[in-house]
């Protein structure tokens, strides 16, 4: 087992792991509430994955993710009022309103999306990556993807490029073994993923990604090589407990798949692992529940005390320099 | 006649094309164990075996691109493209192989490929999956276009398309599969006729797909006021049926197009150009384009309605065109 | 004034960029060490260094993908795309992300990128390396779509693509290359206007890129016919300049588009409807289409040639509309 | 080395690269001459790859290649005189004259082209070894193309699609070391192009592409795996002597890398390896050339009083059930 973090650390990677997992239970409700709409898709389950990984980057690093993207945007640093506002709509939300909960972003905390079209961000890291090697910085770039994009052209040409050129970018594939409804094993030949990444020279592995500390652990030693100036694959294995959307009647998969995959919740293993350490106790760790309960009432509060942008500027953002 | 949805019409289609032909095969993303993105393909694994209902990888330009290969190999298989957004992964197959193979071939190798997809706005899915691009499709000679917007065509075209020798493009619209209808049990359809769905004197409106509902409320609407519109059903993107819009015309004298995709260089151009082209000395006012704002889709709502074309507009320009 | 070829004053008008400033760099298959596919970027490898002008693979949405993520991670990226045919398979990364990235992200993300391609028929390429879709980017909200047609456009439009915050595609149809005239030193031009290029009284004929010169050569044949044709350089196909074409046509009344792209829903139907439109009671005749035909390219040159937009077809195209 | 084919099989491999050689050294003059036009691209150097596949197919085999198919056309049982009628665009081309030298397609000896799209035509080859699949047929499906293909993502999903669906198709990857300009080294991270094909579970091996013994050799191992029903990968390092094609001013190599290769030309060695093993003397090797020569005069000629296709039938072939 991968060594806890130090105690500060492990705390926050607890406290972070919950904040995210019950910002997502709430959005589930606000769907069913129809405060959220469009696609909503959740990442219960996957939290270890955003906390260890963000638990290494610094402000000014670069953060893309897919449309499963929620907990990512809070630990960039992007507030929950910000996206809580952005999944109803709401003007004051991340994106202004105009992207909803596939399409965080906040130039801020340099946070590139909330992107929607599976593979589509990758070569856009990988660019992210390349303006710091050309301009002489070493920020890192940081890409999540599913296992479903690895079957994608514009994953090939990515990696071969990354490689090919140095790229300073960590590419992070949340292996949560479905794509909608499609298995690892029906959608690539060869299931062993940091294999196939390897397959273009980068260095690649996997890791457990049930597990906080070792994605805390592989995250560090990865953006240590994406800093001095290389690409990174790492698998992060995990599992999604929810449907794929809200829109999903999950025809595919067995329940007791979900159940045995609960058994390594995250959260639930690395609360037994800091209890059993004695870095926490069961008031600690029920405060750290109530202030993330807190900080998401707030959130939703704010959110529906936010305002629609007027239909009047529909035209806006469509380039940044008007046409007459 | 029997009330059916225009989601269950589409799958007894495609069951009757797989119990009809045995070259027919249907490919796609989440075809089978998902039940097919929209359902229109549900249980069909089951009953045809996972040969004949095929999920594939991420991968549109690779299972594009087998499907115009069976096609050449004497199948007929039907792909199934997820949305038209997706579809511009695999542009180049549609474009640069299906489009042009018969004519690079010197008219020896036909493409009798069926690749379906879902189309459209309406549901705060935002600017990566919503968009309207058959004017895309309705630009390139070699592809036909279709896009059944009634119950009947979503149960007959399938096997029109299957029966034609060249590559069929269709566009479902996405907030169609829910709705129901009646179903007449005339059999196939053609794929080359617009369809006057309503008859009326003093102007002609336009509409297909997801726009077809708002023309038909419009033109209730209209009658109240007393202006008598004629609504054509567009059915055939690519060839636009000239001789049904124009004998249409040429009797109303004004027109109204509503389209769904931008307006700038999209079908509600090519059809007031027509129109304008046959009938110049018959127009008592050039012809009224009623479309989607050009702006990429909005997530909230109130933004994504007033992006995309509404009755009310559709009767204040019929109102505009008619000087009453 | 110089005497100078369009390629050159493109090679020029990029070294000038590399030179001024430091965030711009190239990218693309063959710009290198081939001396690029048209020649455009010769010798700038060896001056400013494979660190700038960079040589990619075979991988066009990659590729373009990656000038997407350089240019929000703040260079100023030029990116090569050999022909608008190849285009298709970096459509994903053009449309799905650089149009809508500013938009999703409610106004914050701009994506300064120049992707340039060449376009058009003419020299016996046949059906996969001729086509002109121009009218595809043309109909997307976010970009911006210039067609430099004369020599000082090629000089002066890369500067102003480069200055622009918004994804900008220039189109060079591939037959002007090794045209020559005269430069004059105007300095940057903008994106966003048309141009009169010879004034008439007659009649308005619109041309741009690959059908500039033939709308010229019309334009002369029809002087010594007794007709005076004002011909326009449309130059920017997105935004359309509404207030030169309408403040022409409502003078000439009567208008003619000549287009190499197909006629079925491209720019000639745009400019037609506009025109009409914006024009109704001045015109004395519906506008005029000279397009290409509706076939893939052939390779023959007779067969080219007759698919292809024709002088002769552009003076009897006026001839008809001005009724001599 | 490779044990000789049986001797009359080792004649015919030596007089089909002749004849190759030949017909290939007729093209470029007949460029000069004019006769020729659009892009020519000459496989002179490549001869052992097309010849020794070839004599491993069946007639009702099925093959696709790229726009470098002269030879692969002709060995697959296109006459000289259909391609050569083809090349002078005449209607007795085996396009009818409508695709040219980059597209060469019969549909009699099952030829598919002639694909002009780098990468384009490998999900298609294996759609057409799906076909075979799924009717139960084992007629093989062999796809040539060139190393530069590789790096694209049609290439990634078709390979995985092949591996994941045991698809009978043979990918016969020509590696002759640059793709225009771009050297392998710089346009693949990993340059060891059957390793990187194993990836993904395909059995994939390297053969000396100058060799046709060994080529022979080869894809008689291959097609029997093929035959039983899954995909193969060759790859076959080569190098072409010529230009890319012939508007390539070569900057991007030696003169003494081009002369180092000569020395192992394919025609040049097996006519050695033949001599010494008795199987020819220079009598009948010198028939072999005669007989070549004049097969090709008499394609020209052939070509020379060709047609051309009328100009009134420039609408044919875009469908096959033509528009009403
Ligand atoms: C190019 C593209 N094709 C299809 C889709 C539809 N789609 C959305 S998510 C998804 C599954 C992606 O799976 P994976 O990459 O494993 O990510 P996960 O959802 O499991 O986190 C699909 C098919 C899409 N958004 N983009
Ligand atoms: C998708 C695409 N991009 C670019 C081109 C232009 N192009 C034609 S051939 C070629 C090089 C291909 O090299 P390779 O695959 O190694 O084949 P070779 O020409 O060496 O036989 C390029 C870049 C093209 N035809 N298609
Ligand atoms: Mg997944
Ligand atoms: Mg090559």
């Amino acid at each position: 087992m991968t060594e806890l973090p130090p105690s500060e650390v492990s705390k926050q990677l607890l406290g972070d792991m919950i904040r995210i997992r019950v910002m997502e239970e709430r959005c589930a409700e606000l769907y069913q509430q129809t405060k959220i709409r469009g696609f909503l898709h959740l990442a219960i389950g996957e939290e270890a994955i955003a906390t260890g990984v963000m638990h290494r980057l610094e402000p000014e690093d670069a953060v893309l993710a897919t449309y499963r993207e929620h907990g990512h945007a809070l630990l960039k640093g992007v507030s929950a009022k910000a996206i809580m506002a952005e999944m109803f709509g709401m003007a004051e939300g991340c994106s202004g309103g105009r992207g909803g909960s596939m399409h965080l972003f906040d130039a801020g905390t340099r946070f590139y999306g909330g992107n929607a079209i599976v593979g589509g961000h990758l070569p856009v890291a990988a660019g992210l990556g390349l303006a710091e090697k050309l301009s002489g910085r070493h920020r890192a770039t940081v890409c999540f993807f599913g296992e479903g994009a690895m079957a994608e052209g514009e994953f090939h040409e990515t990696m071969n490029l990354a490689a090919l050129w140095d790229i300073p970018t960590l590419f992070c594939c949340e292996n949560n073994l479905y794509a909608m409804g499609t298995s690892l094993e029906t959608s690539e030949s060869e299931t062993n993923l940091s294999v196939k990444a390897a397959g273009y020279g980068i260095p690649a592995w996997t890791v457990d990604g049930m597990d906080v500390a070792a994605v805390y652990d592989s995250a560090g030693r990865a953006l240590t090589t994406v800093r001095s100036g290389a690409p990174v694959f790492i698998e992060l294995r995990t599992y999604r407990y929810r449907a794929h959307s809200m829109f999903d009647p999950e025809l595919y998969r067995e329940k007791e798949e979900i159940e045995r995959w609960k058994i390594q919740d995250p959260i639930m293993t690395f609360t037994r692992r800091l209890t059993e350490a004695g870095l926490v106790d069961d008031d600690a760790v029920e405060h750290m529940w109530e202030r993330a309960r807190q900080e998401m009432e707030e959130a939703i509060a704010f959110a529906d005390a936010g305002t629609l942008e007027p239909i009047e500027d529909l035209g806006r953002h469509v380039y940044r320099r008007e046409l007459a | 006649m029997t009330t059916i949805t225009y989601r269950d019409a589409l799958h007894d289609a495609h069951r009757e094309a797989l119990r009809t032909d045995e070259r027919v095969f249907i490919m796609g993303e989440d075809v089978a164990d998902y039940g097919g993105t929209y359902a229109v393909t549900k249980g069909l694994f089951e009953e045809f075996g996972r040969h004949r209902v095929r999920n594939t990888p991420l991968s549109e330009s690779g299972f594009v691109g087998l499907g115009i290969g069976a096609a050449l190999g004497g199948m007929r298989p039907i792909v199934e493209v997820m949305t038209v957004n997706f579809s511009l992964l695999a542009m180049d197959q549609i474009v640069n192989t299906a489009a042009t193979f018969l004519h690079m071939s010197g008219g020896q190798l036909n493409v009798p490929v069926v690749i379906r997809m879902a189309t459209g706005a309406g549901r705060q899915l935002a600017a990566q999956h919503s968009h309207s691009l058959e004017a895309w499709y309705a630009h390139v000679p070699g592809l036909r276009v279709v896009a059944p917007g009634t119950i009947n065509d979503a149960r007959w075209m399938l096997a029109a398309a299957l029966e034609d020798p060249d590559p069929v493009i269709m566009f479902e619209h996405a907030t169609l599969y829910g709705t129901k209808g009646e179903l007449d049990d005339a059999g196939p359809v053609d794929l080359d006729t617009a369809k006057v769905m309503r008859p009326g004197t003093d102007l002609t409106i336009i509409g297909w797909s997801g726009t077809l509902a708002k023309a038909l409320d419009a033109a209730a609407q209209l009658d109240d006021r007393g202006v008598s519109a004629e609504v054509i059903d567009l059915r055939s993107l690519r060839p636009i049926d000239d001789a049904t819009i124009i004998e249409s015309v040429a009797r109303t004298n004004r027109a109204i197009v509503v389209d769904e995709g931008w307006r700038s260089v999209g079908l509600s151009a090519e059809l007031a150009a027509r129109i304008t082209e046959q009938c110049f000395y018959h127009l008592d006012a050039p012809v009224g384009r009623v479309c989607a704002e050009e702006v990429p889709i909005p997530y909230p709502s109130h933004l994504e309605q007033a992006a995309l074309p509404q009755v009310d507009q559709v009767v204040d320009a019929a109102l505009a065109v008619t000087g009453s």
